[in-house]
């Protein structure tokens, strides 16, 4: 079989499959479900400086197989109350990633300081929410703020800060490039894009946000463009998100340029024995394409002679 | 994946209570719940009350907000439906007691008519603060069960929660199995009564909803998401976890307490 | 059966189902062929000022039904030969609308100018093909530079401009404002999303261009959310594309706010049965949720009190 | 929607055509085409030379510089396969005079066979530039058709175009259908003597070809798109289109003199 364990932004993998924050990521006992289901490594929920119920219901949209459009509001028990649920993660002995979200620079370092004192292992920036005024890709979609606050927040911790990248930007890798300036250890990408359901018979859209973000398959191509060109523009190392259901969807991230990557909506299609059967997948795939190690497939496309 | 249904039947069944019916083609078993969506106002997961054949329903007492908006809801109402999503009471043991407080009689009735179908004798301890509040009392009568009631007010039945009549229930008669729905606190009480009598027992349980896709966490209880692998529980997977019947989570995720 | 005529940017369509630019639009019997199939108008291939082969194939991946991935690289006869094929076009009674690329505003303007003399009813300007180094959203994702075109082009002719937009940007909705100051008499979106695909066998990229664009159903939720925020932002009416598959999709394009919608892909993956069936599909569907005519469902949603 | 096929058989079938097997399961008919993906180099149309069970082939002329290369393709190499797609030669008739110019064989073997297998007599017509040009002329000898061979060179069988033996075939046998495959020019003639004759006839012609799904247009042909409703047309068909025989569309989509 071949060797999966990665090392990514410093941190050292037991695989490269990181469960996605927003799933299953606002309970400790979750963590620790995702954790033992065999996720290389888990991030949290996105957390704010308090507590925030996130949008009225409806907040899903599920589309069959190939997609999901979800507008939550990031919803979350706010940085002081969270560190409980990140303990009884780390007591499992998980491989934890804090997730923050902020509005401006001071805030996410406040935020991240706090993270950083629970014991995680790394921090996640949030840059890229597509349906948070204030937050998320409103601020991250600007290379200038997305550096700044970037450079604050390794200023303010000692841990590899990795910024995650909205797609719904003219210039993804510039903004990784912004992030890479600005002292982050890896950038991850994609988060989810902007889009919008309609029900026809109620004459108003699905959700109650109205706008919410897509995620699972079918944007599957589109996060592989982004690391693609984000590969092509910095050094530091990339985590692909977006649409992974399978083995050969998380080789194709890594060919692309990925080090390590994020699974979130095919826990909602198939449970959390995604992690585990993925996983299984990944490996034989390596092994009959002749890959020492999931490491090695890290940018090969970008290789190939034209 | 919602399907809009026009609501065709509106029944007041207490004065804070009222079942609403619609055509809704997907198969239902007993203890699955649907999300209902009421347009410009909220989505909450909602027990089917009818699982039998095309015309479903959902029960609906007024807790807050949007649970008292929908008792003004009326016939040609549309709502948004999907699902029906969890697990559902096993309708094979021969001998069940079933216990219900507050909307937890909507939860339990269709298991009770489908036990009771399957041949099964069914016993009901139907408590509700006061008499007017005791919900399915005619249903569960017609389909043939053994109804004892309870009111806090003592306006019908034994004065006291319900648990009062369980314990001599447990101990005169032989029971397969135990179902309960109510409060949190009532349901960790029947539990210990029917480990102590050595019944196998089996709750259904309420937590916050968002997805009903098992991926968003707001339904966390312990290891479980109570969309999937819930509503219904074994009471004996239940009271291993330290918040069964001492809380649950907000819509913030922060735990509070029941 | 609901009244499905309608009237865009000026121009009167028997039905609001385009054509989209780029499918069987580079010959005139296959305009004609579109046209009789049900069209309510097509738009011709993007013609430019000299022929160009397009990218070497591979051009094009398809997933299942869901979405297809292509980098075609604009082929097209140029715009000296490419009159003879609209002739043929309004030969037969065909509504026709020629879509033109350019690389500045003063080209975008001779061709306009040169298409204008056809005999179309408008033009688009393909301001948004993800894929084509020097032209598409490589200008078009800059709303100066989108206004400048739009002012060049008809201040060059006589007939109502419309402005494509593209998703591949921080803002859509600002690029159609910008499309607005321009003078455009409308808008279209969206083109498809940049997009990839690497085949983990060969380790490379499928598409020899590398990057293409994303179609299909994958990106209608995306569309949506353009067409919704265009809506919020601009009083000039709208075109709705991307994924659309069925009548049901039509009018949440309609409700989010469009006037006319373009099908593309589905034309690959049905025939161009297709624009027959979505039309007896949206009359149906307008019938019975009460609408008279298909323009009194733009916009609809959004009128929804919340 | 691409399989990665290895090639596990090549052989040079004459000095400027190669046939590649390569394992691929689709079932496929005789006339029907895939894309083969040259990684590195171009995807082409080639029609199936080998049609039957799950060792599909097909055989390819040297033209330009993709053709070429296949040239020199050896086994182990990979390619990329999608399709079948397009129509077929509908093997029924019972007397089929077949006519082959140049790499037209490789389209109408597979054909060929099939017919033969289901009790049809087959004449077969088979030109080249010169003797050793002549492809599948064993295979069609072979599987028991009747060949008649044409070189421009008169180094084997009659000298000129494969139309020289056509036009006495049809006067001297009676056929139930011709199908052709060859250069337009060619395939024009063939079909106007088979209407001459009133012998129903098809003919699987080329253009570009880029999706191959029906959307890109590059392969219009009137009416129609060779790579939905083609390759193989009616000849009937094909003789009401102006551009039959006397141009197509480059890959800009500009017309050209065939
Ligand atoms: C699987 C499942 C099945 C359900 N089935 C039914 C059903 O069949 N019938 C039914 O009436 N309800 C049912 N519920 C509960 C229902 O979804 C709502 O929680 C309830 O209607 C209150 O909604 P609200 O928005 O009006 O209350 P809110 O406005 O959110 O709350 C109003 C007040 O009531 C309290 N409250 C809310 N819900 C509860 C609760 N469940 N227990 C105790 N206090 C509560 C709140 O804390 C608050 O103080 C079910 C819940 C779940 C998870
Ligand atoms: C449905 C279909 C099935 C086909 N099946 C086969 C097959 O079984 N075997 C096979 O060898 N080819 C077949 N072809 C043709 C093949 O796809 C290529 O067109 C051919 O191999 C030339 O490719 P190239 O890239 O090498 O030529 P290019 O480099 O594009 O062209 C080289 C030169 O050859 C000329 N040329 C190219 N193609 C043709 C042609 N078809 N007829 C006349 N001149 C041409 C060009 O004009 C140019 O002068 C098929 C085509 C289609 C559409
Ligand atoms: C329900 C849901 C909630 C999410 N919440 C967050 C979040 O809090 N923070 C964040 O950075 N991303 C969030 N995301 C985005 C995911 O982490 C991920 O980037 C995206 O869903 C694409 O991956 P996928 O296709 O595997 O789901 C959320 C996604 C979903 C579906
Ligand atoms: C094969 C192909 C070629 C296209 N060519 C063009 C083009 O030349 N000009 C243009 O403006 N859009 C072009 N498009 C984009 C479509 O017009 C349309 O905007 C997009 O495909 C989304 O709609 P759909 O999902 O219905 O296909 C092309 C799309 C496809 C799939
Ligand atoms: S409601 Fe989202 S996980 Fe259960
Ligand atoms: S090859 Fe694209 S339409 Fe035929």
């Amino acid at each position: 079989m071949a060797e999966l364990s990665v090392r990514c932004a410093g941190i050292a993998l037991r695989n490269p499959l990181l469960l996605a924050s927003g799933i299953w990521g606002e309970s400790g006992e979750s963590l620790v479900g995702a954790w033992k289901a065999g996720a290389g490594g888990v991030i949290t929920k996105s957390i704010g400086s308090f507590p925030r119920p996130g949008y009225p219901n409806p907040t899903i949209e599920s589309y069959d197989r190939w997609g999901m459009l979800n507008a939550m509001g990031l919803p979350n028990p706010g940085i002081e109350e969270y560190p409980q649920e990140i303990a009884i993660a780390l007591g499992a002995g998980a491989t934890v990633i804090g997730s923050v979200f902020g509005g401006d620079a001071a805030e996410f370092a406040n935020l991240a300081a706090a993270m950083a004192k629970t014991g995680v292992c790394a921090i996640e920036l949030n840059l890229s929410c597509p349906h948070a005024q204030g937050y998320g890709s409103e601020i991250g979609s600007d290379p200038t703020q997305v550096e700044e606050i970037v450079r604050a927040v390794t200023r303010a911790v000692p841990l590899p800060v990795i910024a995650k990248i909205t797609p719904n930007a003219t210039d993804p890798a510039g903004l990784a490039a912004a992030a890479e300036r600005g002292g982050a250890a890896a950038v991850s990408a994609i988060n989810t894009l902007r889009a919008l359901a309609i029900d026809v018979e109620l004459r108003r859209p699905v959700l109650s946000h109205r706008l919410g973000g897509l995620s699972g398959p079918a944007i599957k191509p589109i996060g592989l463009a982004c690391v693609w060109q984000i590969r092509e523009r910095v050094r530091i190392p990339i985590i692909g998100v977006g649409g992974i259901a399978s083995g050969r969807d998380v080789l194709e991230y890594l060919m692309a340029g990925a080090s390590a990557v994020e699974i979130g909506t095919q826990v909602a299609f198939e449970g959390i024995g995604a992690f585990g059967r993925i996983g299984r997948e990944l490996s034989e795939l390596l092994e009959s394409l002749g890959f020492a190690r999931a490491s090695d497939a890290t940018g090969a496309a970008h290789s190939a002679t034209s | 994946m919602r399907t809009i249904v026009t609501v065709q039947e509106r029944v007041a069944e207490t004065p804070s209570t009222v079942t609403l019916r619609f055509p809704y083609a997907p198969a239902a078993a007993p203890g699955q719940f649907v999300m209902v969506w009421i347009p410009g106002d909220d989505e909450l997961p909602m027990s089917l009350s009818y699982t039998e054949g095309a015309s479903k329903g959902i029960t609906v007492k007024a807790m807050g907000g949007t649970s008292r908006n929908v008792q003004r809801i009326e016939t040609g109402t549309r709502l948004g439906i999907r699902g029906p999503y969890g697990n559902q009471f096993d309708p094979s043991p021969k001998r069940i007691l079933i216990v219900a407080g507050g909307s937890g009689a909507a939860v339990l009735a269709p298991g009770a008519e489908r036990a009771i179908a399957g041949g099964a004798k069914v016993t009901v301890a139907l408590g509700a603060t006061t008499e007017a509040e005791l919900l399915f009392r005619e249903r569960f009568a017609t389909m043939g069960a053994a109804v004892e009631v309870t009111t806090d007010d003592g306006s019908a039945g034994a004065r006291g929660y319900v648990t009062v009549v369980v314990e001599p229930l447990l101990a005169t008669h032989a029971f397969d199995a135990v179902w309960s729905c109510g409060p949190e606190i009532m349901m960790r009480k029947v539990a210990l009564l029917a480990r102590a009598r050595g019944v196998a027992s089996y709750g259904s349980v309420e937590r916050q909803m968002k997805c009903a896709l098992g991926m968003c966490d707001a339904c966390a209880l312990g290891p479980f998401h109570v969309c999937v692998e819930g509503p219904v529980f074994s009471t004996e997977k239940l009271l291993e976890l330290p918040e069964f019947g001492a809380f649950k989570r907000d819509p913030a995720g922060r735990r509070v307490r029941l």
